[in-house]
């Protein structure tokens, strides 16, 4: 394997990672990064990409320590530096950047002090100067007021601004290598997009180096330089990113490409019924926060939405973080009221009264995050089994036999039946949420982000069994997700919502093909793709040119 | 925050008139006679009777409430049956005398245990940790009387260090009043330290486990400038809910450390007017002290955005 | 993970924490069923005996013999505490409940009377219940049961509110599922985690309080020994026959202490960061 | 404290409740108070009358009229000299319901006494005329809680008839009070003694102390924590235990007094059970009151069976003759009186530590003899309570001191009906009671109180155990002090040694 070589800004040598008493979690990682480059290291989760990354910043939590290997910034070994020398080096020379951008900025100091910190302990400038640079940065990352963003908390801003802010504090101080763990996950793809391009622009302009933390591949490949990919506490393949791209050597690798969603044949959809669900015209407002003497404005989430969704169709809503999607789902299935419009499930109303028996059995969700909406005191089996006690005329082996069908469709062994859900993986938490939506043999499922929650080999398996089980079972469902690519395999029609409108709906072709409205454009052209190339291998491939890019930054 | 400040005043008003009628009620629902216990085994019925109707305790009952409800209205607790002063400016005086106690030795005690805290979390697992936690906890299972006359003990008697008994001003004679409070605020002190110290450790936990304090440490920041400014602010939230809480409890008197160190407190005075029946004392404490636990609550609550900005009051 | 719910970590703390728990239940049960002489038994001879062979933890001022008396208040004290803290669990959660789910004008007057009575010294709340219902252990387990439910129904009301806003109740409203179904399925048991946690805590204050009224001459009423009114009794004697004081406010320390380490590592346990490790 | 300081320092118990004499009073107020001003009559020690500001009282031979002759050259605390005008002033606010004099009822005709007259006919002579004869007359004038009706100052109230503060005769003035923590008082230099040593409340009083303090501490541990460190020099009522720590402590001597305070067991004789003559005396037998005495007041207290207190002029052999204690002799009448194990409840309190101690002894004894007592314990309100509704089978019971065996008797005998509270109704027995309150004869009346201390015994309607002490411990600088039967501190006794 290639390892340090002179040139490098960081090289890792052999580094062995263990946590408390000898068990592993990464050994002989060994790779380097050389300075004004981009390395990216990816793997599924738990792969120990993140204890690799703080092992550089001799930041491991607690009981995980590096037992063996070198570290070499700069020339010194990292591991063997004491305390005081390391935290010269953090901040000024190695800055980072973590995944969660609503917890890694301090709640309790203002936005001016905590960009001003790292300036003052690392250089010598006078506080005039500290200020005018930090208002440049902050300017520079598009900040529209940096005055009065120096006195604000952390918390009057969005995730993706203080994403932006966290890293103007690590820029400030133009280190030579930005470490970035998962630096976007938790945020949507428009902005996602605007993160990372700030990131980059930066630190071209500083000549700093980049270790690039991720599981999402098309993302790397559009930015890195290089890749790393990890699996299992070990380093399975490296090297240049188009060279990975074109021929993945290992196994898994490969796994992690074809695991990419995408793009199923358009299907036949039967027209000649009538719609499961019709939703005329609907508003739904959220009522604003109440004072004693005063009621507070509402919030308008969903305004004016009409759609209608066949037997065995799939309708997919997307949009941006924000822009009711969710709430559209809720109002449909009736968790929420909504303040006007229709909603007609087989033609017949369901608004005042709750709606019909039939309409509460016939509708089911599979809600965004699997894990919250699993009782934690429940078995799987009882979780299941749950829906069937409002059935009619079943007996108790039925209705054992029942539950025992759908865990095998969802591709869960009857042992599963007595797990609690705290003992499941991600995914398998997300095929019980979809065993519980269907066991009822539901006409139609509102599936609010259903894999958004999971990572990328995880995802793949979701999407597909969703697509046999319509296949199986011909439920209607509304597929909700800010993820295109998801979307982009699923779907039959798509819907487009912006601020609570629906701007563009039509077939999943036309749509992503011939996209009407900029809005769609703008989403369409944030998100890379990875296309599968006839003779083996993946491109990179950006939607709609660079139009829309231009548009944002 | 003005606005909040008003709609939890204006919310309290049902609580306070829910104490209001029960106090009035449930101490009237206690047998005991206050003309009996004024005058004794020794009283004929004529001065008993005598007692009753100037007391005016020989009112029916909704007549006595409707009387004092009017009073209340006017600002007027109401004269005390045992001693004839006025209620107000009385429990004002005790009040005074068990804030001054509470005030210092919470004060005190998170000063002591908030540090304390803070080390054991930031060095969680070692020694030290052991050491706080056992001792938190320690302190925190022993009854506050029985230290009390432990301390009284030792200091007052056995080492004659410190007065024992007693309590001055501290506007008469600053020297002297401080070295009366000093045991009673010790035994407070020492009760409180567990309580809070488990709670400042648990929280500074909490806190080191977040983003933020590893991108402090990312920066570069020394462990001091980390735990001072990072964790502190954030971990002190919190706990300073529940240091109020306890101030809002022992503000409503410390009866048992009163009783131990002869404090004329809050506390004191609604013990012996319970024993003593004295009506319009009881009632008049009572209220107080489920003001002052409102109060207190509200301007815990209040302060509480200085600690955690994310929160507006 | 295995479903070792209370198998508990092998922490020092929590070990010796069940160690002391273990100790006082044994002492507690056979306190009930058997003790060295009569706890009740006045022996005029032998008043104020320092700790020897025959008495072990010495006698008292009407020579009963402590060890005796310690014992027989282990059961006493232990099952105020229960009962106590059973009650007040009970009552506050049903009520918690309630507010939780009829919300609106139920809320608010649950509120504002759980409000008053947190507002309300213990003191007097102990007092009035007593000389209504006649100053004994039922009384005292009342008293003390109303000063500490509104704490559990203040719990469990926060509780139910955000449950009421967690997916799986939702997701149970979706399935057809009746309010008063779900409340009973899902709200329910997921309140009793916390409470859990909250009781453990509460047994440690209920040993003190009954101690504290003990002290203030509100306590169980003597002879029936309790280690509160045990150790309020021995006040007179701290520097005649300190053995009288040391050993039942021994007892005390060492169960709050035993609790209290227990409890926190029951907290642990239920800690859903823990959990999802 | 500084040698050469010159103030007693003495602990009370609570706070007093007011300056006003037999207004809004307790113990502790009238022992404050009663340093400050003086009635005409006062308390000897052995609980008979003697005069204090008269001179001499003659009572007319129909028993109807007193005619008290003051002594003059008495000053009050502002200058003034007191004479008949002072008293008529004085006795004219008490008898006004406004003042809310405890001890109005006893002379305006509702009670015992009604006062028809008073006058002066010269400045050193007051004549009082009664309705009737009355034994009781000047004891009452002397009861402590009545403030001994004492002569204050017009100057003590202001023009709007409101209480300023007590200008009496008294050895002590009153110089502060701050609430809830102290009472200063300071010496009366001009204050006219009488000849001769302090008998009781009367007697010759010259206080040599300047200054005295009462510290207010509620907490007995408290107070014994304070004296033995030297922060207060007196505290007239330790308990028992407290006597055995502190005998061997060289700094501090502890001096003893049988008081005049009844500690009793009741019986409710209206009680379905307890109106069993025989259960009772079966019940007086089973107990023995010696080692209940000892083991109660760990040997300070004699044991008595009589309503006479032991310190009392009238306590004789005859009272001397008491129950038996045999339990033999109680099984016997057990069986006699028919009792088959039925439940009794006997009531005490946890304030006075002698009632709640007497009720655990006693239930031990009882239970011995086979009788099934239980014990609740009340707090002294509930009890009290209790007491006066008569709503009890069994109580120990601590009576407040009466002086005169007349009111000792007085406190527990009287009709149910009208009284609930009392104890004893037997009718000769109340005839008795009504003539020794009369009869002005001592020899008169000591037969009356065998004739009723020998029905008492028989009929058992309460069992008297011991009148209980008081045990003053205070630090060896002080000398001169003297517990007596009355239960109040006198610091005119004392000066400080060295
Ligand atoms: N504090 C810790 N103590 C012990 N083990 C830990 C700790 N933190 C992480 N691990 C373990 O180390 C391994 C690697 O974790 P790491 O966080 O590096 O994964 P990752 O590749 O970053 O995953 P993800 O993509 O989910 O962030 C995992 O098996 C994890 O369980
Ligand atoms: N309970 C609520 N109370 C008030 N406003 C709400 C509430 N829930 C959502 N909103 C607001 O309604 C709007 C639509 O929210 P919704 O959750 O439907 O968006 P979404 O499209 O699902 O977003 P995401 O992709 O982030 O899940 C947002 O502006 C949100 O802030
Ligand atoms: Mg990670
Ligand atoms: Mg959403």
């Amino acid at each position: 394997m290639t390892t340090g070589t002179d040139d490098a800004l960081l090289s890792i040598e052999d580094l062995r990672l263990e946590a408390g008493l000898g068990r592993v979690i990464a050994e002989n990682v060994a790779f380097a990064v050389r300075p004004g480059e981009i390395v990216a290291v990816v793997g599924e989760s738990g792969s120990g990409k993140t204890m690799v990354a703080r092992a550089v910043l001799g930041l491991l939590p607690p009981p995980v320590v590096a037992t063996a290997g070198r570290i070499v910034f700069e020339g010194r070994d990292l591991r063997t530096l004491p305390g005081s020398a390391m935290r010269r080096v953090r901040g000024a020379r190695i800055g980072m950047v973590f995944q969660e951008p609503m917890t890694s900025l301090n709640p309790a100091l203002t936005i001016g002090r905590q960009l001003d910190e790292g300036l003052r302990l690392h250089t010598s400038l006078r506080s005039a100067e500290r200020r005018e640079r930090i208002v440049a940065m902050l300017g520079r990352i598009g900040i529209d007021d940096p005055d009065r963003c120096l006195a604000a908390y952390p918390h009057e801003f969005s995730g993706g601004m203080r994403q932006r802010i966290m890293l103007a504090s690590v820029m400030l101080l133009k280190p030579a290598l930005l470490v970035a763990d998962e630096p976007t996950t938790a945020l949507d793809a428009l902005v996602q997009r605007d993160v990372l391009e700030l990131m980059v622009e930066l630190t071209r302009e500083n000549g700093t180096s980049v270790l690039l933390i991720s599981h999402d591949l098309s993302m790397v490949a559009r930015y890195a330089d290089r890749v790393v990919v990890m699996y299992r506490g070990r380093i399975v393949e490296q090297g240049a990113t188009d060279a990975i791209l074109l021929s993945p050597r290992h196994d898994y690798t490969r796994k992690l490409l074809e695991a990419l969603p995408r793009r199923g044949r358009a299907r036949a959809v039967p027209t000649a019924e009538g719609a499961v669900i019709e939703v005329r015209n609907l508003t739904v407002d959220y009522p604003g926060r109440a004072g004693l003497f005063r009621k507070g404005r509402p919030k308008r989430a969903v305004d004016g939405v009409s759609l209608s969704v066949l037997p065995g169709e799939t309708v997919a809503v997307v949009g941006g973080s924000g822009s009711g999607k969710t709430t559209l789902g809720r109002a449909i299935i009736g968790l929420i009221r909504p303040s006007g419009g229709e909603i007609l499930f087989r033609g017949r109303s369901v608004m005042g009264g709750g709606g019909s028996r039939e309409y509460r059995h016939g509708c089911q969700i599979v809600f965004q995050d699997p894990y919250s909406s699993l009782d934690p005191r429940m078995q799987v089996g009882a979780i299941v089994a749950e829906p069937l006690r409002l059935v009619p005329d079943l007996s108790a082996a039925e209705r054992a036999e029942r539950v025992r069908r759908v865990l095998s469709d969802v591709g869960l062994d009857a042992d599963y039946a007595d797990r609690f859900p705290h003992q499941l993986s991600g995914g398998q938490r997300q095929r019980v949420a979809i065993a519980r939506a269907i066991v009822r043999r539901p006409a139609f499922v509102v599936a609010d982000e259903p894999v958004s929650a999971l990572d990328m080999t995880v995802q793949k398996q979701i999407l597909r069994l969703f697509g046999d089980l319509q296949e199986r079972y011909g439920f209607a469902c509304l597929f909700i997700s800010h993820d295109l690519a998801a979307v982009e395999q699923v779907a039959d029609r798509v819907l487009v919502m912006k601020d609570g409108r629906i701007v563009e709906a039509g077939s999943r072709d036309d749509v992503f093909d011939r996209p009407q409205h900029p809005y769609t454009r703008r989403l369409l052209s944030a998100i890379p793709t990875l296309e599968p190339l006839p003779e083996g291998g993946f491109r990179l491939s950006v939607r709609h040119g660079q139009e829309a890019l231009s548009a944002v930054s | 925050m003005l606005r909040f400040a008003l709609t939890r005043i204006a919310l309290a008003v049902p609580t306070l008139l829910i104490v209001a009628v029960s106090v009035f009620l449930l101490i009237r629902l206690i047998p005991g006679d206050p003309a009996l216990l004024m005058l004794g085994d020794m009283a004929d019925p004529h001065s008993l009777a005598d007692f009753r109707r100037s007391h005016g305790l020989d009112q029916p009952l909704p007549v006595q409430f409707a009387l004092w409800l009017g009073n209340l209205a006017a600002g007027d607790l109401g004269r005390s049956i045992t001693t004839g002063q006025e209620v107000l400016p009385l429990i004002f005086d005790r009040f005074l005398v068990s804030a001054t106690i509470v005030v210092v030795a919470v004060a005190l005690a998170s000063l002591v245990a908030v540090p304390a805290g803070m080390l054991a979390a930031w060095r969680q697992n070692s020694l030290t940790d052991l050491a706080v936690v056992a001792g938190a906890t320690l302190l925190l299972s022993v009854p506050s009387f029985w230290l009390g006359l432990l301390l009284l003990l030792l200091f007052g008697m056995k080492l004659g260090w410190l007065p024992v008994v007693g309590y001055v001003p501290f506007g008469q004679d600053f020297g002297a009043a401080l070295a009366y409070i000093v045991l009673p605020v010790a035994t407070l002190v020492l009760v409180e330290v567990g309580v809070i110290a488990r709670m400042a450790r648990a929280s500074t936990l909490e806190v080191l486990r977040l983003d933020y304090v590893t991108h402090a440490r990312a920066k570069g920041l020394s462990e001091l400038a980390v735990m001072g400014r990072h964790v502190f602010w954030n971990a002190f939230a919190p706990t300073w809910t529940l240091i109020g809480l306890i101030l809002g409890n022992l503000l409503g008197g410390i009866a048992v450390v009163e009783t131990v160190f002869t404090i004329p407190g809050l506390g004191r005075l609604l013990v012996d007017a319970i024993f003593a029946r004295d009506y319009p004392v009881i009632q008049g404490c009572l209220l107080f002290i489920a003001g002052v636990y409102i109060v207190v609550n509200l301007v815990v609550d209040l302060l509480y955005p200085v600690f955690d900005p994310r929160v507006t009051a | 993970m295995t479903r070792t719910w209370f198998g508990l970590p092998a922490s020092p703390g929590a070990l010796l924490g069940g160690l002391l728990i273990g100790v006082l239940l044994l002492a507690a049960g056979l306190g009930m069923v058997w003790t060295p002489y009569d706890p009740l038994a006045i022996d005029f001879r032998a008043r104020l005996q320092p700790p020897g062979p025959e008495h072990w933890l010495g006698t008292d001022e009407f020579g009963r013999d402590v060890f005796s008396r310690a014992l027989a208040g282990a059961s006493t004290s232990v099952s105020i505490s229960l009962f106590t803290v059973a009650a007040a669990t009970v009552a506050g959660m049903l009520i918690g409940l309630a507010a939780g789910y009829l919300r609106g004008w139920t809320d608010r007057i649950v509120v504002s009377i759980t409000d008053a009575l947190l507002a309300f010294p213990g003191i007097l709340l102990a007092l009035g219940l007593l000389a209504v219902l006649g100053a004994n252990k039922y009384g005292i387990i009342l008293a003390l049961a109303l000063a500490y439910t509104p704490s559990v129904v203040r719990v469990v009301r926060s509780n139910v509110f955000s449950l009421r806003e967690t997916g799986f109740v939702e997701a149970s409203r979706v399935m057809g599922n009746g309010e008063l179904f779900t409340m009973a399925r899902h709200v329910l048991p997921n309140c009793i985690a916390p409470v859990t946690v909250l009781a453990t805590g509460m047994f440690g204050w209920v040993l003190l309080s009954e101690s504290a009224l003990s002290f203030l001459g509100l306590g169980v009423p003597p002879p029936a020994p309790t280690w509160g009114n045990m150790l309020a009794a021995s006040r007179p004697y701290m520097s005649q026959a300190p053995w009288l004081g040391i050993y039942p406010g021994l007892c005390i320390a060492l169960t709050l202490l035993g609790i209290n380490l227990l409890g926190d590592a029951v907290r642990d346990r239920l800690d859903p960061r823990m959990r999802r490790i | 404290k500084a040698a050469g300081d010159d103030t007693v320092r003495v602990s009370l118990n609570a706070d007093i409740r007011s300056t006003t004499p037999g207004t809004n009073r307790d113990d502790n107020t009238d022992a404050v108070v009663l340093h400050v001003v003086e009635g005409l009559v006062a308390y000897r020690e052995n609980g008979s009358v003697g005069p204090l500001l008269a001179e001499s009282v003659e009572i007319s031979p129909d028993g109807k009229t007193y005619t008290f002759h003051l002594r003059s050259g008495v000053k009050f605390h502002n200058g003034a000299t007191m004479t008949a005008d002072d008293v008529l002033w004085s006795w004219n606010r008490y008898m006004d319901p406004a003042t809310e004099w405890r001890c109005l009822s006893e002379f305006d005709g509702r009670g015992r006494a009604k006062v028809e007259a008073i006058e002066a006919p010269d400045p050193q002579t007051v004549v009082v005329r009664l309705d009737a004869p009355n034994a009781l007359f000047l004891s009452t004038l002397a009861r402590p809680d009545c403030g001994m009706t004492g002569i204050l100052h017009k100057d003590s109230v202001a023009a709007d008839g409101s209480w300023i503060g007590p200008v009496g005769t008294g050895p002590y003035m009153l110089a502060d009070w701050r609430r809830g923590e102290a009472i200063t008082l300071r010496r009366f230099a001009d204050y006219a003694s009488l000849p001769g040593d302090a008998d009781g409340f009367t007697g010759g009083k010259s206080p040599k102390v300047e200054t005295v303090e009462f510290l207010v501490i509620p907490d007995a541990s408290a107070a014994k924590a304070a004296l033995v460190s030297g922060a207060i020099d007196l505290v007239p009522d330790i308990s028992p235990a407290d006597r055995e720590e502190l005998k061997d402590n060289p700094d501090i001597e502890i001096v003893a007094a049988e008081t005049m305070g009844l500690n009793a067991i009741l019986f409710q004789t209206r009680d379905p059970l307890m109106g069993n003559q025989k259960l009772r005396q079966a019940i007086a037998a089973s107990l023995d009151t010696a080692q209940i005495v000892h083991a109660v007041t760990d040997g300070n207290s004699v044991p008595n069976n009589s309503v006479v207190p032991t310190a009392s002029a009238y306590y004789t052999d005859v009272q001397r003759q008491g129950f038996t204690y045999d339990p033999a002799r109680a099984q016997a009448l057990l069986q006699e009186a028919g009792y088959a194990g039925e439940k009794i409840v006997m009531l005490t309190n946890n304030r006075y530590q002698s009632s709640f101690n007497t009720a655990v002894f006693a239930q031990a004894m009882m239970q011995a003899v086979g009788i099934n007592v239980e014990l609740e314990v009340l707090e002294w309100g509930t009890q009290l309570d209790r007491y006066s509704s008569g709503n009890y089978q069994m109580m120990a019971f601590p009576y407040s001191a009466r002086l005169d065996p007349s009111l000792s008797f007085e406190s527990m005998m009287g009709n149910k009906d009208e009284q609930p509270r009392k104890v004893w109704e037997d009718p000769e027995a109340l005839e008795l009671l009504a003539r020794s309150m009369v009869v002005t004869d001592d020899a008169e009346r000591q037969k009356i109180f065998d004739e009723l201390h020998r029905r008492l015994i028989d009929q058992v309607p309460m069992i008297m155990l011991f009148n209980g002490s008081d045990l003053a411990a205070f630090n060896s600088r002080i000398e001169g002090y003297r517990p007596w039967a009355a239960s109040k501190p006198r610091l005119w006794t004392v000066s400080i040694a060295g």
